[in-house]
């Protein structure tokens, strides 16, 4: 509580635009708080930046704001009107895309399939859409041959795939869709070196068309190259906010670790 | 139509009746087999009509499926725990409600057994005392059965018996009696379980008919099956070639045998069981003595007599003998 | 250096490859244990592939055909639809009260399947909506379903004696009866829906994993209830042919075409717990099943021992499904 | 810092968390099913909490809890034992032949153990070894055993009349027959298996999650034998009681079994899809469905009432489990 | 098959102890080669690190020594002696602890019951044993606090945790109990600065108390960090090995792209 006005000064973020507010948003499970009175902006055009131990609460604010989970309470506002998320496929239609961190593949399904989950390309038959398998195939090895050095054949289901070459599947997924926000929780853990450039040239280019990034990861030197803005999370609540241009990695770890702010 | 035997008893009900409702109501429990069968469906309709003619209420209650022994033995523990004055079953097997006969036997509540007997040696041990037993011997309708077989194909063939459930008491009884029943001329060459399903049956019918392509005819254990394999005769094109002889005299089938379809039915008539049944149970709770076993009517239906029967269905076209109502009078 | 590291991995398909596959065993293997199982009973008796046979053979697996199909939709989403013989009934029975009622066969078709739709639906909203498991919700739907038809038709049958629905079962193109041919044309729209449209892909994808289907924006709801929709409408047309095949429209619990229609599907290599699923290989579990009977009645094998060699069947069947995993 | 954090999240759990805890209710629903069920029959008719009720009741339920109890062993592993009723049936004929034979009751109750014991272990064997699902195998096996039964017995009931096996059902401690206190005795033991002993938690991993289970040095195939094996001899238990119940040893199935045992089970709140199981839920599970059946033949609702009204009450009881997720 | 001789004379392996070696393993699901012809050797009270891009076959590798998979050809010597493990069961037995990539944990037992998997404490009461349930949540509650910063309750089922928690939970299992050689699966992957600095201390000291460990890890400053001994992979193959002390960043990251060495 006592910190709460502290932080709100400190989020370092100047006025102008902005593509998403979350005010005060809370959520338990159980007796565990998972978010407590969350409050952060996202610029259109801009990286941001989302840090915090593990269990810290990220991937949950993800997941309130994809629609996934409803806030106990608080607010979020998207694009200017405050939304009600009732299902992800709200959050979607929104132009919100996420690459969550339990990746959200279907196993069964092969690589192509899950790249056009609900997102189809369907040649009309009449009063008749029939999948155009051909052309989704085609597509889908395009987008993952642009991330992945071990290019995966697309007809071979998910389930078969090695840890990294899954995480390209949902990062080419949320990318190659057009949204205003794209979500990526920890979108490099599982991948190697090359496909990690591949996948910051991917962000990078995603910002430079206009489109806002928000990107969880534990790799501050990660954020320090990709973001503009960097929020930290410390058990459920959003400790602080900082221009990356104005801060350091070594105040970052501080306001992680709970040396700084508290 | 000169169905005396029925047309007298309704009557008498109805004056019993009116004899009835002076005394205080009775209330009577009948636990009956399966649900879906018509057969069963004709005896509770005897219960039922018997009840409001001798102005007694029954509650009846039936097992779940054909199968169901342990699921009608639960029912009759559910009634027996009530106040009924006298108890109608039919059990599914001989020996599944002993149980409960044994609870209302310490009771003393008077118990009518009806259709399917319950086991003498499993009754003695258990303690159960049974006012009366009115049903038909399976096996003497399979012997009819048997009998109408060797008498419609003279010179003899090859035939084939389509039972109920496989291990089924009342299916293996009819089949054993047609066994018996059919000369030495008649020879059953495969006997098949159609789980008494009219569907099941006429595949069952149907690929016998491949088997066998000089088959002369078919006994069936229930009519619904019978019916069922008098189609797969049908559609085979033998109708009238093919003999087909079922159990149990319900409507449907009356009809067949009168349309050819079917060459004979061996009718049982439930509904004048039921209404023995309750007639039994009138006698036995005004303290009368009943004869241990009644047989109910059993009687063959054949082309000839179809339409006779047709006409005083559920109840027998020819006479027969009633010693209940005689006590209830 | 990158591109034969591509090549390694994305080669494409080939007929060794397939050969070592999984899933193509799984989906062929009913019909390899059909043509294993058609081989035997020919050898051991020649009457088994003449072509009356044969039509008998496929007008009787016509119904459970139909049946399995709805059943494999059900299933794919890892749902089970225990309801689906006794909805058939319910069916069965509305359309013998219509017919009776004096309707025709057109309208007594068409209620058929409407209340079996209905009945189907309620089951996919109960499951959807009220979150409950769909053994429960099924099973309630069993015993209501075999309730209601014994309500309406007073527990009697109806004789339903009508020369066009004869011929559903007595006459067709060539070997193939009308009941077979509807058959066939209900497991081809089956296959395109489930393989060619977004439905069937959403439908899988709701099998193999609620939580990412949801994720992505698709509604498990809707199509958990759409698939209980088919269902109760395929066993309405099945009503419609099992009162054409008997003759009349009883309200007897069809309790075989129950564990059937499940055995057929899962002969057919689709797994109980969803997210994969073929037409075809039902198709071909349906037909191994109503061809081990028929064989097995040829053959004239006793009534105590067809039960132990169906059982034993059906187990050397599914053992070619072995290379599954 | 730290130590805030680590209260924030590990706080034990107290009883307002449990109450939203969605794994004690599912747990629990089959109880408070019962208990309203209980409430409402009393309430219409008051000879339902007569002690003579409760007492037949009771001694009704436990062949079904037996059932139950190695039903859930099952399922917990993700499969399903569709044999169990007629593996039961199985070791009922054996028994009746032994009796018959003269061997005497406990000779007679040995064999039927380990016949139905023998059936269980192939199951297991077959599904674990062979690799083929569950479903196929106990289905087969369904076939099978009744197909054993028939020939064994020559398709005729024997009637066993035995002074000490009547007085399962008819003698016992209070409103507690001897037979009840078995099913008792039964789902004690299991519960201290499935949660006290190592079993019981490579049992729960194995249905959870058979790779990890597998990563882990838990050898699957060994869990899997012996749940079949446990579900075979809790049916050889069952056959004993079944004999005594009835007074006789029937091949013919009582199919009835089969589906209440798995939907006492998921009534009980244990998922089909395994890993999740408890013994109390099954319990009162069968329980709620005796009560269920009980209480509408007291309430005299007309036989063709009857299914829809079970249908709709096991839904209804079903909604207290939607907390499940 | 030309560069097979170059690499086996460049894999920096001094002569001396070896617990485990591989000899020319190899391993295809289908048409896809996963492992061709892969030897490394490992030694006792050293960290030895694997590394390689997305699909190059480092899991399927150790899949293969934890006994889940059985190589097509070629054979794995472990403590003296060739083995032949038929299931993860064998490998456990003698020593093997594994921190999978997929975690292994099952999602409905709760963590504490994850952690004893299989090496459940037990009280003998008589001829039967039953669970010390007390017993295994007090040492559990122990051994995760050890590495967490939000420690999870250890009664609640692993559904529920965050990813760095699951993971937290998977590297103390398998460090938890005695073995020989602890291999970890991209350890760190989802863990947040201050849980990777512990798990980091975990690893030496696995080796201080004589432990071979093998760490995959896309992490090149934390592989230079931490390891002895470095074996590259490249689809499927082992492209070589060095001394960590005698190599550099820049040369593995050569090695991993292809740039050097082929
Ligand atoms: N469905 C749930 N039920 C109960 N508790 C949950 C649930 N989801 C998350 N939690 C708890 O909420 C807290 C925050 O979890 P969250 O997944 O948001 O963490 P995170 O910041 O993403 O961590 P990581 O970096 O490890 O991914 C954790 O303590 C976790 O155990
Ligand atoms: N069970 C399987 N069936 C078919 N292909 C498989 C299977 N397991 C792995 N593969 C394939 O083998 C190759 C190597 O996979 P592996 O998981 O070993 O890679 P990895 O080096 O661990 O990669 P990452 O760093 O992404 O975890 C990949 O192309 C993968 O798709
Ligand atoms: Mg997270
Ligand atoms: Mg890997």
């Amino acid at each position: 509580m006592t910190e709460q006005p502290q932080v709100a000064e400190q989020t370092g973020q100047p006025s102008g635009d902005v593509l998403l507010s979350c005010d005060d948003v809370s959520l338990s499970f159980g007796n565990v708080r998972a978010l407590v009175d969350v409050s952060l902006t996202l610029r259109p055009g801009e990286i941001t930046a989302l840090v915090g131990d593990n269990g810290a609460g990220k991937s949950t604010l993800v997941r309130c704001i994809s629609g996934i989970h409803r806030p106990d309470s608080g607010t979020i506002t998207f694009d200017g009107r405050r939304t009600d998320f009732h299902s992800p496929e709200d959050a979607r239609e929104a132009g919100i895309e996420t690459v969550h961190q339990n990746l959200a593949l279907v196993e069964d399904l092969t690589v192509w399939q899950n790249l056009f989950l609900n997102r189809e390309i369907v040649r009309r038959l009449g009063p008749v859409g029939l999948l155009d398998r051909r052309a989704m195939q085609s597509r889908a090895r395009e987008m993952v041959s642009a991330l992945a050095v071990n290019v995966p054949a697309v007809g071979s289901r998910v389930r078969r795939l090695s840890g990294g070459q899954r995480q390209a599947v949902a990062i080419c997924r949320a990318a190659g869709f057009s949204s205003k926000l794209v979500i990526m929780d920890e979108p490099t853990a599982a991948l190697g070196v090359q496909e990690t450039a591949r996948v910051e040239e991917l962000v990078f280019r995603l910002r430079d068309e206009g489109h806002a990034v928000l990107i969880i990861s534990h790799n501050f030197a990660q954020v320090m190259r990709l973001s503009q803005q960097v929020w930290v999370m410390r058990a459920g609540r959003c400790v602080g906010g900082r221009r990356t241009a104005e801060t350091t990695g070594e105040e970052i770890v501080g306001l992680v670790t709970g040396a700084i702010g508290s | 139509l000169g169905s005396c035997g029925s047309g007298g008893s309704t009557e008498a009900a109805a004056a019993n009746g009116a004899q009835a409702a002076g005394r205080a109501p009775q209330n009577y429990a009948a636990v009956i087999k399966g649900l879906d069968n018509p057969f069963f469906q004709t005896m509770k309709q005897g219960i039922d009509d018997q009840a409001k003619t001798s102005g007694a209420t029954v509650t009846v209650q039936a097992a779940n499926s054909i199968t169901d022994t342990t699921g009608q033995a639960d029912k009759l523990n559910g009634l027996a725990g009530q106040d009924f004055s006298c108890y109608i079953v039919n059990p599914i097997s001989g020996t599944n409600l002993i149980q409960g006969l044994a609870k209302l036997s310490m009771m003393n509540k008077p118990v009518v057994n009806i259709d399917s007997p319950v086991d003498p040696t499993a009754a003695k041990s258990a303690n159960v005392k049974l006012a009366t037993y009115v049903g038909t011997d399976n096996r003497e309708a399979g012997k009819m059965a048997g009998q109408r077989m060797t008498t419609v194909l003279p010179s003899g063939g090859d035939v084939a018996a389509i039972g109920g459930i496989a291990g089924d008491v009342t299916s293996g009884a009819r089949i054993e009696g047609f066994t018996q029943g059919v000369g030495k001329n008649v020879k059953v060459v495969q006997t098949v379980a159609a789980d008494w399903d009219r569907q099941t049956a006429l595949t069952a019918a149907t690929n016998v008919l491949r088997a066998h392509p000089n088959l002369a005819g078919f006994f069936v254990a229930n009519d619904d099956m019978g019916l069922g394999v008098a189609r797969a005769v049908a559609d085979a094109g033998k109708t009238g070639k093919v003999k087909v002889i079922s159990v149990d005299g319900i409507k449907d089938a009356l009809q067949a045998v009168k349309a050819g379809t079917l060459e004979a039915t061996v009718a049982q008539y439930p509904y004048t069981i039921g209404q023995m049944g309750v007639e039994a149970c009138q006698a036995a709770t005004s303290g009368k003595t009943l004869p241990a076993s009644v047989a109910a009517p059993v009687e063959l239906v054949t082309k000839d007599t179809a339409d006779k029967a047709l006409a005083s269905t559920p109840k027998p076209f020819g006479p027969y003998q009633d010693p209940y109502k005689t006590l209830t009078k | 250096m990158t591109n034969t590291t591509t090549l390694r991995a994305s080669g494409g398909p080939n007929w060794s490859h397939r050969l070592k596959d999984a899933g193509f065993w799984a989906e062929w293997a009913a019909l390899v244990g059909l043509i294993v199982l058609v081989i035997v009973f020919q050898t051991l008796n020649p009457t088994f592939l003449s072509p009356g046979n044969i039509a008998s053979m496929l007008v009787a697996a016509a119904i459970l055909i139909i049946l399995a199909v709805g059943q494999t939709f059900v299933i794919a989403t890892a749902g089970i639809d225990l309801s689906i013989a006794s909805v058939m009934t319910l069916g069965a029975v509305v359309f013998g009260q219509m017919y009776e009622g004096g309707h025709g066969l057109g309208v007594a078709s068409l209620m058929a399947v409407v209340s079996a739709g209905v009945a189907g639906a309620v089951n996919g909203v109960i499951v959807a909506r009220g979150r409950i498991t769909d053994f429960i919700v099924t099973l309630g739907m069993l015993s209501a379903a075999s309730g209601l038809a014994l309500i309406l038709s007073d527990g009697k049958p109806v004789t339903v004696i009508d020369p066009l629905l004869l011929r559903l079962s007595t006459s067709g193109i060539g070997i193939f009866g009308w009941s077979f041919v509807i058959a066939i044309v209900v497991a081809v729209v089956a296959h395109v829906v489930l393989f060619h449209t977004r439905f069937g892909t959403h439908l899988l994808a709701t099998g193999g994993s609620p939580e990412s289907a949801t994720a992505m924006g698709i509604s498990t709801a809707r199509i958990k209830i759409a698939v209980y929709l088919i269902s109760g409408l395929l066993a309405g047309i099945g009503a419609i042919l099992l009162v054409g095949r008997i003759g009349a429209a009883e309200p007897a619990a069809n309790t075989a075409f129950l564990l059937n229609s499940v055995a057929a599907v899962v002969l057919g290599g689709v797994s109980l717990f969803g997210g994969r699923g073929t037409i075809v290989g039902p198709f071909f579990g349906a037909l191994l099943l109503i061809a081990l009977v028929n064989g097995l009645t040829l053959l004239g094998v006793s009534q105590f021992y067809q039960p132990l060699a169906v059982g034993i069947v059906v187990v050397l069947a599914a053992l070619l499904m072995r290379f599954q995993k």
